[in-house]
Formats: C-alpha cells, structure tokens, sequence
C-alpha cells in the first residue's frame, strides 16, 4: 500500500516540455490520468529558450532588413537602430502569450495533475518529487537537453555564452564568433548580421548546416557570403583567450578570429544525468536513452520522447512522440513514425527547409543510378522575384517511384514544408502533384513547378 | 498507358497518396487489393476491408 | 491547298497570355507544332497588368506597413513615405525580368511560331492575322479578359479608373473609392491604405470578398476596420459625379462618398466581341465562350481556356487548362479538372487562401448535418503571434469522410494553400493529416492543429 501521500497514476511523466506536455494533453483526451512533472517552466527549451524566442529575434531581424533594403521596394524609410530592450518585451511577450495558452490547457485537462519540481526515477515506475512518490502504470521520460560545451571551453555568460544568455543579451554586441554553424549556429549568426554585428562562423565540419543537402549548405554559403556573415568551415577550434574587450579563438592550423563575444553553439547533450535512469536499468549511450522504434526504453512500461532520444532535436518531433507514447499506452497501435518524414526548417535568411532523404542519403539507400533530382530556382518564381530572394527547391526522387527528398532554400520557404511533408509522407509520384498547379504568384508555386519539371512538363522552366 | 486518374504508366498503385499511406501504416498490400473506387482506383473503405479481414482475404491453398 | 503566305499547324492558339502560353508549351513539350498570336505582350494579363504588378505593390506595402510598425518588434525606424517612381520601377523590374524568362521558353521551343498580332477566327480552324491565314487542325481560344464598367460610370482613365490605370499612378492619392470588394478591390484597398491614403470600399453584396467562406468575410472585415480601411457593404453604387477635385460617388439610399479617384473594380468581362467566335458557330453566353469538361467548344477541334471560360479568372486556372488541352490534343486523355481544386488566394493584408467549397457550399451539396467544421484560430499559433497577425484556419469536411474545404485568413496564409490544395484534391481525412505533426514554429503548424482537433485530438487548441 502507498503512503498517504503517495499517488498513483496511468503515467507518470518527467519533463514538461515540448515531448512531455504532448504526451499530457493527449494521454488526458484519452482518458488517462497523469502527473507531469516539470523542475521549470511548463513548455520547456522549446517555449522559453529556444523555437519561440529565436523566431522572435529573427523576425525583428527581418524588420531590421526590410527597413535597411527598403529603398529597394520605394519605401523611403530610416533604420535607426536596435532597440534591444524593445526586441526583449516583444519576444516576452510572445512568450508569456503562449505560455499562457498553454497553462491553461494543461491546467483545463482534469485528468493531469501538474506537479511543479525536480523529479528522480526512484523505482522502475517510481518518480520523487520533493520526498513524494508518484507511481505510473506507465512512465514517460522527457527531461529534454541542455547546450553542450567542449572541452576547454568554459561557459561564463558574459564573453562565452550559449543560446540561453544569447537570448536574454541585453545589448547588441559590435562583433561576435558563433562556434557551430548547425542550425542554432547560423540562425544567431542571421539575427545579430541583420542587427549590425559583425559576426563570423566557426565550423569544424566541411560545410555549414552540414546536415543538409550539399547544394542547401552551398546556397546557404552563397547567401551568406552575400550577406557578409563571416564563416571558416573544414577546421576545427583549437583555443579560446579571452582578451581585454573579448574573446580570441584559435582555428587548428593557427587561424585566429577576435570579437566581443563567443556564442558556442556545438549541439545539444541530453539531460539525464543523475535522474535515476540507469539505476533503474534504463539502457543508455552517452547520455541518450535507447528506445525501439516503438520509443520503449529497455524497462517495461517505460517510454522516453523528446530529445533525450537520439535522433533530430525538434520540438514538434517531440510533439509526435509524446502523442504516439500516450496512443500507444491507451492501446491505440499507433503507426510507427517514420524519423526522416519529419520536416525541418531553420530559420536564418534565407531559410532552410527539408523532409526525406538528401540526395547523398538516397542513393546510398537505392543506388545512384536509381535517383532522379530536380533543382528548381527560385529566380523563375515570380513571388521570389517580388520578395527579392534567391534560391530554390531541389527534389529527389526514385526512378519511376515516389518523391524521397524535399530540400529548400529562400526566404520564407520554411512555410512551404507542410506541402512537402505530405508529399513526402505520402510518397507521392511527381506526376500527382504536377497535376495540380499551384496558385500564382506564390512561393508555394515553385514547389509545383519542380514536380511539373520532374513529371517532364516544365511550365515555367527549362527541362 | 495514361488513364483517366491522369496516373502515368510506370506510376503508383492506383489509389490517392494518403490511401496509400493508409495502406502502409495498416500493413495491407495494395498490389493484392481490386480497387472498388472510380476507373478501378483503390479507395480507403477497400484497405480498410483488407485491413480488417486478414486471413478471409487469403485464398484457400489446398 | 494554301496559299504560300499561310501555313497549318498542330494547334492555332488565339491569345498569348496564361491559358494561351502554357497550352502552347505544353503541346511543344509533346511534339505539337503550334502557333501562337498575341496582339500584345507575351504573358497577357497577369503578367503585365495583373497578378505580377499587384503583388509587387502589395509587398511595397508589405514593406511600409513594417517600416511603420516596426518599433512593436524593436526596430526603430522612420517611414519617410513612398516614392512612387521607385515603387514602379521596382514592380517594373519584376515583370521585365519574368517577361525576359518567359520569351526565352517560348522562343527557344522550336515547335512554337508566335505571331505578333491581332488574330480573327475566319474558319472553324483557320485565325487570320493581318492578312495571313493560320490554319489549326486544333484551336485554342484564350483571348482573355478586361476590367469591367458599368453603365454610367465611365472610365476616364484620371479620376475614374481601372485597375490597368491603378498599376500605373504615379502618384500616391490623398483618397480613393473602391468601388467593388472582391479580390482586386480589397487588394488595392490594402495597397492604398499601406501607403497611407484615405480608402473606402463600396460593395454591393452584403459582404467582402463574397465569393469566399463567410467567416473569412467576417475576419477580413474585422481586420479592415482595425486597419480603418472604410467599407460600406450591401447598397448599390447609385451615380458617380466629379467634383472640383475628384469624384462623388452616391450610394443607392442617398450616403455618399467623395474621394481623389475611383477605382472600378466591379469584375472582369471576357475578351470575345468581334473575334469571330459567334460567326463561326462558337456558342457563347453573355460573351463568355461555353465548354463541356473537357474544354471543347461547340465546334469540333475548338477548345477555349482562361478567363473566356465561365468559371474562377485565375492564371493558374489558364495554366491548368492550357496545359490540360495541349494534352488531350496529344491524346493523352488527361483527368478533368475540379474546378473547386483551384486553390484562390487574395494577397491583400490579412490574406485570404481557400481551396474546395465553402460551409455553406458543402452543407448544400452534403446536407447540413453532415458537415463538421473546426476553426483554429491563429492566436494560439506561435509563429502568427511573432508576426503578430491575427485570423484562422477553418476546415470543413464530411461527417467520417474527407476535408472538402480549406479556408484561412492571416498574413502570409496565401503560402499554406499548397498544402490544402494537395489534401483537398487527394481527399484527405483529418485523421490522416493530423499524423503528420507539422514544423514548430511556423504558421503551416496552424494547418496541422487545425486537422488534429478536427481528428478529435488537438494540440495547441481547446476541443
Ligand atoms: C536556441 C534553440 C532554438 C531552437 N529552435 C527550434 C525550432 O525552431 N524548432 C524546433 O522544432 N526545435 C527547436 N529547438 C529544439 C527544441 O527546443 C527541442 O527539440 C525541444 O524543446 C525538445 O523537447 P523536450 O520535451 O525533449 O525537452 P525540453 O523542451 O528541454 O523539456 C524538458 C523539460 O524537462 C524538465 N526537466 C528536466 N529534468 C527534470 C527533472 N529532473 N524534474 C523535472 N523536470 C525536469 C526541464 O525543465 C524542461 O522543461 C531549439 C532549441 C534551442 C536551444
Ligand atoms: C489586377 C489584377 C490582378 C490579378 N491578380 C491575380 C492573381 O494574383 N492571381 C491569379 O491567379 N490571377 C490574377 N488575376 C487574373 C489573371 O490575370 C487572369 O486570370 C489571367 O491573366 C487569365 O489568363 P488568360 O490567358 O485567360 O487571359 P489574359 O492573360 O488576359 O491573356 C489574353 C491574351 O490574349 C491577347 N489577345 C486578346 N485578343 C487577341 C487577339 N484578337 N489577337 C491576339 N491576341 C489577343 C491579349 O493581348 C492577352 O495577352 C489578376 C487580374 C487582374 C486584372
């Protein structure tokens, strides 16, 4: 029997984040009764330090640009400056915005309890919060991650920062260098460009957004270059100094780079340490939890989501899982998710976005001569044109088969993934999308373009 | 030859993409289904038959 | 046999604007030798008078709009006002360099002759232009379209005007009456307004944009009167009189409206009258050129597309059924197209995207109690919040059957609809959409919320 102050419940969840709150609210529709467990902020990274935030500041950058170029439109206007106080309680105010609305769902749901502080998996269905024990028929582990450093790299907050002290900034900083050219990376490389810094990108790997299709990075870098954001790919760092109004780091081979501030933007580690999950015998590999592709960890009735799961890092993939863990537990069989139908976007300008297989990835897994790609260019789009951005929509797809890969660069592509995440999903042929002409002028259009293209009926394009 | 669901030859199976979908997730193979659907296409309500009745679809082997 | 000066060709194409163009390089893609005659400049309307030039007004006034408001994100900026001169040669430069594509694709294809001048259908497939006689074993009509009066308003090209005038002001008015609210009015209402000039729409139907959902009438109207575009819905135009420095335009009922300029923006009427049509025995209809499904005239082998054909005057449209003749020429017996499968798209701020049928539309042809709609509003959508535009997704779909509507209003919205394009026409259940959880944090998310409420499983929403 449990103590008096003990309770039971359907699942229990540790982490109120992107993974955990989904896995709440849908478990709660079906009838389960929860307790989710949140040390911080109901929302989690994504709400308050990461997704919501950075889109802010990257929109205010925008506006930045718009107001910079707008002369180009024959909009006479000044740009004045960066109000950094104002950018702060315009994002907080989006924040709290959503924060509210979210409180209020979860709070609505009657069947989730909310329990606010630090949890521990004490038993293999246990978590104690505060020397009370809460028992799940099923539990769900969702304590999200944290931004990585490297070895020698000491995160102080004021010269060498990470995403979270670059989002409460308080100034606008004359130069800085972003360590990672990932997505985190070249998103804040776009928002302090666009506010005046000038900043340089420092990435080991040979490409920036190396995850990417090669011809996204190689526009990225194109754009970036027109934009005069600083970047040395192929090296990794070596060194950093801090010196009298900075930071100085030093490239392998020497190279050295100097400014104001470090952003150190090398990746994400999973938070899971010293939160029980080994002890109960939870299978991990550095830090990430295993799980199958059904996301049960090695315990029974125990389930991980979000990004304590080795693969993509996104909020809605978070989302995904905690709504496939809660049909799952509620004997839904829900139909296994498939991690590369997952769309990504990063939202630097021009933007990224992408779902399915790069074309490297697809012909390793059918063999070269089976793929067929199409790279449409923005510059045939009348919108783009409008909209004064250069880029393009590249397809992959399997000889005679469905579309495999989406992989996008531009402004504002970022809306067009939806679209290609069906397309993708659903394994459309060209020729089934090709049907269907798209509306003009829309940006949207150039996805319809591709696939007439790669149907055989160009429109407005070369075969 | 091209029919009238505008599906090329050497196109799909003869069903909307999210039925094929459908089809995929319920693990019904569409190439076994005869389609009930408009020129012979698959619809939604012949997976979900197929779907439903795994082994009285299956022929008698003797 | 034919004289020396003439010559015959697969298809004889009348009018080189959207439908007239796509057929043309659409039937060359497919071994068809054409001819194509055009009185004007290759890309007809929507190219040089229509969807490009308004578009890039529209962002002109995108980009003010911004400038002016631009102290909400943190940007501090001055709008010092609008140079005309730059807004057209910035909208020029657009449409030159899509015109420049456009007459590299129709030139470099070898099956293609294009014949610059005015052509009359002389024969049943025979269109003369100056002397010269253009035999077609097929016809395509696409003659187009252009802006309405009515009686007693006449155009005069100064303070009463068309849209033709409107693209070409060089001057920003102090006021203007549009007197019309459909898609080219509202959206040249935005464009004044965001350039600050004193707008009223007169309409004579009850709503905005009558041909949409009627809570996307409603949401625009709400969106309008915050932007305090004045409308004034329901009563007729009566007269119209110059003033010393304008117009008076009288409503029936006596409520009048004084303004720099009128705008005629009451509708489009088909380019058909002393073509030849009737006299070859082409039926007709209040000067609009009648087809079955499949495009055909009554005379064999004459087809018509475009905005002579009675139906929605998009370009798209003309593209799909240019494209769609040029096919059923060359035999390959294309599929029919659903007229309410055209996505529709209204640029002016907020947008307005639809495609398949309205509410009221769907409980018309399904019966009232069995249609579900959800409507999602855009409040609970992060990235609508960070660009803080307000509005919907609203979906309707057949009780345990498909979506068979999509209607959304909000900035940016008009990007979405190729995503409710593909649902509509492949006939998409919620449930199935709403398995494919959207990318965090983008205004398409709002689309995916839409459909997993819709499913019985919302996200960010209430039930
Ligand atoms: C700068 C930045 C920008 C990003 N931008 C995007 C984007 O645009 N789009 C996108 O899809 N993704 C983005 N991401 C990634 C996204 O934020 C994550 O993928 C998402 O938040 C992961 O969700 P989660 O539930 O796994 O973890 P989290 O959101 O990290 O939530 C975990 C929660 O668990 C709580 N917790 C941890 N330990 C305990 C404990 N012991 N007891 C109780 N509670 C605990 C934490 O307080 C936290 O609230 C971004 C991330 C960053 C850092
Ligand atoms: C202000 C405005 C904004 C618009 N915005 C949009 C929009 O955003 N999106 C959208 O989808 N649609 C939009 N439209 C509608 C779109 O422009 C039309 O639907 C489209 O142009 C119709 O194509 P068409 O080929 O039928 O006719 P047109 O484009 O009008 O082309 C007909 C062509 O035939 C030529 N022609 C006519 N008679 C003869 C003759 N006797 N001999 C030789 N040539 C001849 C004309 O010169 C013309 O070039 C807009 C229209 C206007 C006016």
């Amino acid at each position: 029997m449990s103590e008096p102050n003990d309770a039971t419940f359907d699942i229990v969840i540790l982490g109120g984040g992107s993974g955990g709150y989904a896995a709440a609210l849908r478990a709660a529709q079906l009838d389960l009764s929860v307790a989710l467990i949140e040390k911080g902020k109901l929302g989690g990274t994504c709400l308050h330090n990461g997704c919501i935030p950075t889109k802010a500041l990257l929109h205010a950058a925008e506006i930045a640009d718009q107001t910079r170029e707008s002369e180009q439109f024959g909009v006479k206007a000044e740009l004045v400056g960066i109000d950094m106080a104002a950018v702060n309680s315009y994002k907080d105010g989006v924040i709290s915005r959503l924060y509210k609305g979210l409180q209020g769902l979860v709070g609505g749901a009657k069947k989730i309890t909310f329990v606010a502080g630090a949890g521990k998996l004490v038993g293999k269905n246990v978590v104690e919060v505060d020397g009370k024990r809460y028992t799940g028929r099923n539990v769900i582990l969702a304590s999200g991650s944290y931004a990585k450093s490297l070895p020698g790299l000491e995160i102080d907050g004021e010269r060498i920062i990470t995403s979270d002290h670059a989002l409460t900034l308080d100034r606008v900083p004359s130069s800085a260098i972003v360590l990672g050219g990932g997505v985190i990376g070249v998103e804040f490389a776009s928002v302090w460009k666009s506010f005046g810094v000038d900043v340089t990108i420092v990435e080991a790997l040979p490409r920036l957004v190396a995850a990417e299709d090669e011809e996204s990075s190689k526009a990225l870098e194109r754009a970036f270059r027109k934009r005069k954001i600083n970047f040395k790919v192929g090296k990794p760092f070596e060194k950093v100094e801090k010196t009298e109004n900075g930071v100085k780091l030093t490239i392998q081979g020497g190279d050295t780079v100097e400014a104001e501030l470090l952003l150190v933007a090398v990746g994400r580690g999973p938070t899971t340490a010293n939160l029980g999950y080994e002890e109960q015998g939870v299978k991990m590999d550095r830090g990430y939890v295993l799980t199958d592709e059904r996301l049960r960890t090695s315990v029974p009735n125990v389930y991980a989501v979000g990004d304590i799961v080795p693969g993509l890092q996104l909020a809605h993939r978070g989302f995904q899982q905690g709504i496939f863990v809660a049909e799952e537990i509620a004997g839904k069989n829900p139909a296994v998710i498939d991690e590369a139908g997952i769309p990504r976007v990063t939202y630097c300008d021009p933007e990224l976005a992408s779902v399915g297989l790069t074309e490297a990835k697809a012909k390793e897994q059918y063999g070269a001569d089976k793929i067929k790609t199409y790279n449409y260019n923005l510059g045939g789009n009348g919108k783009s044109q409008i909209l004064k951005t250069a880029g393009h929509v590249k397809l992959v797809r399997v000889e005679d088969g469905p579309v495999v890969g989406v992989h996008m660069v531009g402004a504002r592509v970022g809306e067009l993934i939806g679209e290609a995440q069906l397309i993708y999903n659903w394994e459309a042929y060209p020729a089934e999308v090709a049907q269907l002409v798209h509306a003009h002028p829309t940006q949207n259009e150039a996805l319809g373009e591709a696939h007439l293209a790669l149907a055989g009926k160009p429109l407005h394009a070369h075969a | 030859a091209p029919n009238g669901n505008g599906r090329p030859a050497g196109g799909p199976v003869l069903a909307k993409p999210p039925v094929r979908k459908l089809a995929k997730d319920l693990g019904v193979d569409l190439a076994a289904l005869t389609g009930s659907g408009p020129l012979g296409s698959i619809t939604r309500e012949d997976v979900q038959r197929a779907a439903a009745a795994p082994a009285a679809a299956e022929p008698l082997t003797v």
